[in-house]
């Protein structure tokens, strides 16, 4: 299964195109103005996919660089650069989306 | 003899549009090669090539297109070897006035 | 400026190393940007020539990325490169795979006869088929 | 596992090659190989020796040395992204009649050939753009 990393806000059509790609046993890691994806009020897309039972991560540095560590949605996991490297060993291959 | 052309260190043409075939000659001779016919005909259809695609061909896809345009017997890239030397992709675009290749293949 | 333990080793370029010894992994480019306002699709093209080198290589276009093939592109007056021309060129390179999706093709007002080559057009169900058929994705 | 990175973006312009550095080091940190690092793109403004960034900020130029040679990880650029964008070696400048050369000595200049072995060899390839 896929990687996808997500790197846009939700003003960009990225979050879009990732959204309609995923599927089921992907991934989809959330990084730099990505993580505003899956914060209060910019969540409905991110929300989608948890209820489809696709994994959400957040990379944890970019989180709180932005003031996002309260806001983020319940259901987004926060990982460190070292999750997310494995997270990449679990997938087969990884997709970026920005 | 021969016309003084404005050629870079490695003999690449500093302007492309300096090209004639009389500058082909003697970029030709710079490199101690006479042209015959048949490297003519490769000389024209890379130009050709690069003015439809806007891409100088690497050696495999050289062979390639020779092949298809010049016949299989031609298609080969011991053929082209023959005409020009050991990296011809290189010397043809040296030669056809194409822009210089990085050190990229 | 620091010393520097590995510059004599560097790697041989290019395509030097024959495909033979390796894997063989089949890749997939992704162009997603219209061409000229970056150069990701340029280069991306680039990228692909040379992976046609090594292995099996396939395209897809996704969103505005599809700009890149929009036939009459005329870029005289900007004075910058039409590598849109350059698609015609992917097959003497081996690469015959090119793939993009109704959606995005709709969405712009395109039919496959806009462009300067003719992708094979997916929906987004056969998208996720054909992404997780590569070994690698590349993306430009 | 063995790791191809690819870099796409510039320093200081995205944030796309500060991810990247982060990533490097976690692949080191948890016991993975960098099989190499690819600039690509504006990427090859990483190579940069004369970026000179405030004290107080992260010196990313510096950061990627110090990964290059603390870890024998291999620092590539692409060749032809490098010249159009004016990062060059040594023997590039001689080559193209420069009066000099940007390029640390750590980063090695070659073809997008390694872009694709990079991706062949790697167990995973992992990209990072803006």
């Amino acid at each position: 299964m896929i990687l996808h990393t997500l790197n846009k806000s939700p003003e960009h059509a990225a979050l879009g195109r990732c959204c309609e790609t995923i599927a089921t046993g992907d991934v989809l890691v959330l990084l730099e103005d990505g993580v505003y994806c899956g914060s209060a009020g910019r969540d409905r897309q991110v929300g989608e996919l948890l209820a489809q039972n696709i994994a959400v991560y957040a990379i944890n540095a970019d989180v709180q660089a932005r003031g996002l560590a309260v806001r983020m949605t319940r259901g987004v996991t926060l990982i460190d650069y070292e999750g997310f490297v494995q997270l990449c060993t679990e997938q087969a291959s990884s997709k970026r989306w920005g | 003899m021969g016309m003084t052309l404005n050629c870079d260190k490695e003999g690449f043409l500093r302007q492309l549009q300096d090209w004639t075939p009389e500058a082909a000659t003697q970029l030709a001779a710079n490199e101690d090669l006479q042209l015959t016919q048949e490297h003519w005909e490769v000389i024209y259809l890379v130009r050709r090539y690069y003015q439809t695609f806007n891409i100088s061909p690497p050696t495999r896809v050289l062979v390639k297109i020779v092949g298809d345009q010049l016949g299989p017997t031609k298609g080969r890239s011991i053929h082209l070897m023959q005409l020009f030397g050991g990296k011809p992709a290189k010397l043809v675009a040296k030669i056809a006035g194409l822009p210089k290749p990085t050190n990229c293949d | 400026m620091p010393a520097n333990p590995g510059t004599q080793n560097a790697p041989s370029i290019g395509t030097t190393a024959g495909p033979a010894e390796r894997p063989n992994k089949t890749l997939l480019f992704v162009q997603s940007q219209a061409p000229h306002g970056t150069l990701y699709g340029q280069e991306g093209l680039d990228a692909i020539m040379m992976g046609s080198a090594f292995t099996e290589c396939a395209v897809l276009f996704v969103g505005d990325g599809i700009y890149q093939l929009l036939a009459n592109q005329d870029t005289s007056l900007l004075a910058s490169r039409n590598y849109s021309v350059s698609y015609r060129a992917l097959a003497d390179y081996g690469v015959e795979k090119l793939y993009c999706t109704e959606a995005d093709l709709q969405q712009r007002g395109l039919t496959v006869a806009d462009l300067v080559v003719t992708p094979c057009v997916i929906d987004s169900r056969a998208l996720q088929a054909l992404m997780t058929s590569f070994d690698v994705i590349l993306d430009f | 596992m063995r790791f191809t990175i690819v870099v796409q973006g510039g320093p200081y312009t995205s944030q796309a090659s500060l991810s990247a550095w982060h990533f490097a080091r976690a692949v080191v940190a948890t016991g993975h190989e960098i099989y190499r690092v690819f600039f690509y793109h504006d990427g090859v403004y990483n190579g940069n020796s004369l970026l000179t960034p405030p004290q107080d900020e992260t010196d990313l130029h510096m950061a990627w040395c110090t990964l290059g040679r603390d870890h024998g990880c291999e620092l590539v650029v692409c060749i032809a992204s490098a010249l159009r964008r004016g990062m060059l070696d040594d023997g590039e400048a001689r080559r193209y009649e420069k009066p000099l050369a940007n390029l640390n000595k750590l980063f090695i200049v070659s073809g997008l050939g390694q872009l694709i072995d990079g991706a062949i060899s790697a167990d995973r390839t992992v990209t990072f753009g803006n």
